[in-house]
């Protein structure tokens, strides 16, 4: 076991995936020559050379198209796109295709397609470059949409995505890139598909996926000193949804927040809500919160963005209104 | 049109070929009305030409991606026109498993990646699968379908590029059949001649007449023998007309019914029996048994999808997802 | 009050517009020599002529942000996408401009812009010209997504559209064009973001928007005869989305079904629940069931497709579990 | 450079508008290596000769859509440094009231219609915005800024054929830096020139050395009065270069210093001061007091926008929805 940061782990995801198996090759605008805007994959073209790591024109639809192209053939394309922000131009290309395909064509096609991309906020990127839509490719039958909190997983649900026969989408997050984790020596997969609970508790359920988990876990700590305890589920996989293991941790708990850096209509926290709601009616002792960005554009000045994005604070308010 | 190389037995397929996509286009569009098919539902009735005379120059190891006009498209690489028909009736034993419809055939078997709805976005998945190709180092051709009304949107442009920068092996056939639904090139785009969009991309590109199954399939293996000897895609433009509406919905009223006269009077089928005529490979007798040969087809085809079975509902989430089922 | 369909309706809302407004033009595919691919701009090219009555190409990203770009400027354009799906080539329009443009740029631009779509499935139309993603656009501060119901609704929520000063996502429905129903003469505006109580009732809420508000109805009219008495409300504006009513309406009842053509997943009915179940909590006696399209990719074949879309008795059979 | 018919006060102000828009950049730089400024920071170092001569060229009614290296231009068409300054330190007194930063500068007073972050995605707007002017029947150009790395994807493609079927009166200004982050046009283009994309469309299209600034100057003025005349869309390609990296987070190792070098030879503002020095209308003097109120204006607008207030928190859901803050 040695501790690497999220970047080295999906770094040696690729490498090891592209020694295991020489159908997998990344696309993307400046991942090779310049070794990927957030370096994710650095050395790469020096060690593969351009035929497996190939530099794309700024041409997101062709990008992520020839990848569905490519995977239909039987290639492995790891698509990378630099923020999750940009699909939008191309994000016909995976819902109407990518995700289509395999079932509109009775099952004779399908596409081993997965596009690494960051999502989220908190740099003063402004409006148009801090948003989390995973939820959308989550709505998307046919799609598979992961997140990775820590090194471990990074590495371990990456190798799994890029082994699964479906389109992936699989999120990353600008401040998850430097954090530091241990990563198991060996070759090892983590599973798509499952929730993980980061932290065990009784008396609430904080359900968060990507960075917000980090803000979950120091919710927890925070309402520890309270005297709650305060579970942590890990959603990490949001398509499919691991309703099982959400569900079961607020049997337990019977109180739930859910937390989420995108805006909350219409989101992720809604969904889980909605399926608590359902499935476990009978064991709710209070209404469920959610935390989520606000409302607004994301506005470029640090104090409006602050006040913009949720924090460790909003949680332990919610689970507090939640325990009231 | 010039002497022939073709041996007469290919000259005669090429017209029961066409022949076979007019009724089949026909009696899709009767079943159709019958409400047998439904949806949207494009046929290639005018297009013959420009199909079987594209599609039959390809090698057996290529690959064809198309739109949602791609009836005809199906035939002539060889899918079961049985099979084909049942995927325009819904059904299990449709090339799509009665999936996808008139729009979405899919037949890899017989070298056809499917056909797409959106409009041009299916060119970027062929700049794709020519990546493949060169990946693996193949002596392929990935041929793209489209209408000249698809050069207008984006996807049409970063493909171009795309394949030119990768140097990929893709012929870019646009069907220019003078409309999309009720637009003309002129109203539609700034240039009235598709080919010169190419010129963006630095493409060798050239044009032919659509209405004669001889040209196209000539153009077409030139085009495609110097892809495969340069490895680079290649424009090609096919003036064409369609006789029909644009789809099964569409009564035509933004065209005159001179102009579609003045079209049809270039039949791309009596154009090619004139010819086949001409050179005496087709007798009147000859002509009338491949007729008949190819009703029979169609009926045979027809009767085929009529009795096959609809898919089971209890397999309504089958194929979702590669391991099946699974949600 | 005449009887009009609910195409009519609409045709009747531009026109009137139009002469009321000569900043109000219409741009779209096949909107004026063909008049309207659902003939909903019929004979407006002949009457206000091609530089109001703008055929365009088939080039949806140049067609939604040449609109944002005039709406800049203060015209009103009246974009028509043929259907909603295919939104999604142009999507980056309406998300990263229309939408951001007042915020981003601290209000001193507004794009007052219409974007008239029709969405839904049931035509055997097939996997990529089936879907409804409008909660896509809900989910995006800055738009409003309302989505009428009938043909007075269909005039009176499109010229207050057009009126608006914001980006506005108009969802129509191919099987609600031929509806036919009472509309007022005279001039009227039917306001943005209030929900509607369509039937009155006192045991249970069913929640729907646009074409699913006539399964919601049905299935009322069929509960009736077993004694339930089922209230429907019609959403009708998704952005800003009439959370009062909506409560409102389940604090009476204590239950609740939410009716959806689309997949559940990340959809409309979980904001619906999470909503609920956040601010109805102490009056709901039962679990909210949602009623959703079946999370396929839509099927062609006729049996296929009636088992992958809600029906009546599908809200039926909900609300019975509801109630049991 | 031929001789100039422009009075040496406007000589003079160009040079002073390309040191304003150097000093203004270098100042922010500095903040942002100081964390006063944050997220992404793109500068126009190098570029100075294509922003001044290009907007200089536009009439007091023209309109300007940009991208997010846009600082320059916000400066020479008029806006208040300390506004320009404030925004990128995310003030309330920045013209875009802090809620835009260094990527989206707005200033309609000053023509300005925004600069913005997607590539590509300002593109459509600038057809739009000459959509009304044409529907006005006024006498306006829109004049479009993009990079050449724009020129890859869809949303270019789309607007050029937009605006040339409409005729609308619009200048596409392609700033070819060289670079698109790490890419070279050789790497991500079919074409190397950016012009020959211009012929898809049938529109006029020429090429300038966007290092001089009364070649770009004069060939902006031109092409402008053009489409006054014809109300018909042009497009011109600057050729220049960024001398810093592509944001202020790149460190540019993907060219070599020896290329950086041989382009800093050919610095825009050195050329003109040659040019100046030689015409006799710059002498050392007038230099170093031009230098200096520059180096004031800078100083005074940074104080300005350092002594500026942040938004107040409590106006997070202003600017939302027209009516204000309502949600
Ligand atoms: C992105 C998109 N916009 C609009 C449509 C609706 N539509 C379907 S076919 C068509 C016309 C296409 O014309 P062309 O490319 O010339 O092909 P043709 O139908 O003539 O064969 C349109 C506008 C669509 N399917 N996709
Ligand atoms: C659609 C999209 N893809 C990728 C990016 C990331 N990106 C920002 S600027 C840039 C390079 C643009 O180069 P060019 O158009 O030449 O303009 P320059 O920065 O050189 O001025 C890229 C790839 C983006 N902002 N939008
Ligand atoms: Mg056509
Ligand atoms: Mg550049």
């Amino acid at each position: 076991m040695a501790t690497k940061t999220y970047r080295e782990a999906l770094n040696e995801a690729l490498r090891e995936e592209m020694h295991r198996d020489p159908d997998v090759f990344i696309i993307g605008e400046e991942v090779g020559k310049f070794e990927g805007s957030y370096r994710v994959t650095q050395g790469l073209l020096k060690e593969f050379g351009p035929m497996r790591v190939k530099d794309a024109p700024i041409s997101e639809t062709a990008i992520i198209g020839s990848g569905v192209g490519a995977a239909m053939l039987g290639l492995r394309p790891v698509v990378e796109i630099m923020t999750i922000n940009f699909i939008l131009v191309g994000i016909d290309q995976v819902v109407s295709n990518a995700a289509k395909i395999s079932y509109m064509f009775g099952g004779r096609a399908k596409v081993p397609l997965v596009i690494r991309t960051p999502g989220g906020g908190g740099h003063q990127l402004g409006a148009q470059h801090s948003q989390s839509l995973e939820h959308w490719f989550a709505h998307i039958p046919g799609m598979k949409v992961v997140a990775p909190t820590t090194p471990m997983e990074a590495k371990g649900m990456l190798k799994a995505s890029i082994r699964d026969d479906n389109p992936v989408l699989f999120l990353e997050n600008l401040a998850l890139y430097n954090l530091r984790g241990d990563v198991p020596d060996g070759e090892y997969e983590v599973p798509l598909g499952r929730a993980d609970i980061k932290r065990e508790g009784e008396d609430i359920s904080i359900i968060a996926h990507s960075r917000s988990v980090q803000l979950a876990l120091q919710a927890a700590e925070k309402l520890e000193q309270d005297g709650v305890s305060a579970e942590v589920v890990d959603v990490r996989s949001l398509r499919p949804l691991d309703r099982e293991t959400i569900v079961g941790s607020v049997r337990k708990t019977n109180r739930a927040v859910t937390v989420e850096e995108g805006w909350m209509s219409y989101g992720i926290g809604a969904e889980i809500a909605a399926t608590l709601v359902d499935e476990a009616f009978d064991y709710l002792d209070a209404p469920i919160k959610r935390v989520a960005g606000r409302e607004v554009p994301m506005p470029y000045s640090k104090v409006l963005e602050r006040a913009a994005i949720p924090s460790a604070d909003d949680v332990v308010a919610a689970a507090r209104e939640a325990l009231a | 049109m010039k002497v022939r190389t073709e041996k007469k037995e290919q000259l005669l397929d090429f017209y029961r070929q066409m022949m076979l996509i007019r009724r089949f286009e026909e009696k899709a569009a009767q079943l159709y009305t019958q409400a047998y098919i439904g949806g949207y539902c494009h046929l290639n009735v005018g297009e013959e030409a420009t199909v079987v005379g594209a599609l039959s120059a390809l090698g057996p190891d290529d690959y064809v991606v198309s739109n949602y006009r791609e009836h005809g498209h199906a035939l002539t690489l060889g899918s079961d026109p049985g099979a084909v028909m049942a995927e325009l009736l819904g059904k299990e034993t449709g090339v799509s498993r009665g999936r996808g419809g008139s729009m979405h055939l899919f037949d890899p078997e017989h070298r056809l990646y499917g056909g797409y709805g959106i409009v041009g976005g299916q060119i970027p998945l062929a700049v794709g699968m020519a990546m493949a190709v060169q990946y693996r180092g193949q002596d392929r051709v990935v041929m793209c379908l489209f209408g000249e009304g698809a050069t207008n949107i984006g996807a049409f442009h970063e493909s171009l590029n795309m394949a030119k920068v990768y140097r990929l092996p893709v012929l870019f056939l646009c069907v220019n059949n003078q409309y999309a639904m009720g637009s003309t090139p002129n109203e539609a785009s700034a240039v009235p001649e598709m080919v010169t969009k190419a010129l963006a991309y630095d493409m060798p590109a050239e044009q032919v007449d659509g209405m004669d199954l001889l040209e196209v399939r000539d153009a077409t293996l030139r085009n495609v023998e110097q892809i495969r000897e340069t490895g680079e895609p290649r424009f090609l433009e096919a003036i064409t007309y369609r006789f029909r509406g644009h789809s099964m919905a569409d009564a035509g009223r933004y065209r005159t019914q001179e102009e579609l006269r003045r079209w049809q009077e270039r039949d791309p089928i009596n154009t090619f029996v004139r010819y086949l005529e001409d050179e005496g490979v087709l007798t009147q007798e000859l002509r009338e048994q491949i007729d008949a040969s190819v009703e029979e087809e169609v009926e045979r085809a027809t009767q085929f999808a009529m009795d096959s079975p609809a898919p089971d509902v209890a397999d309504l989430y089958k194929y979702v997802y590669a391991e099946d089922g699974q949600q």
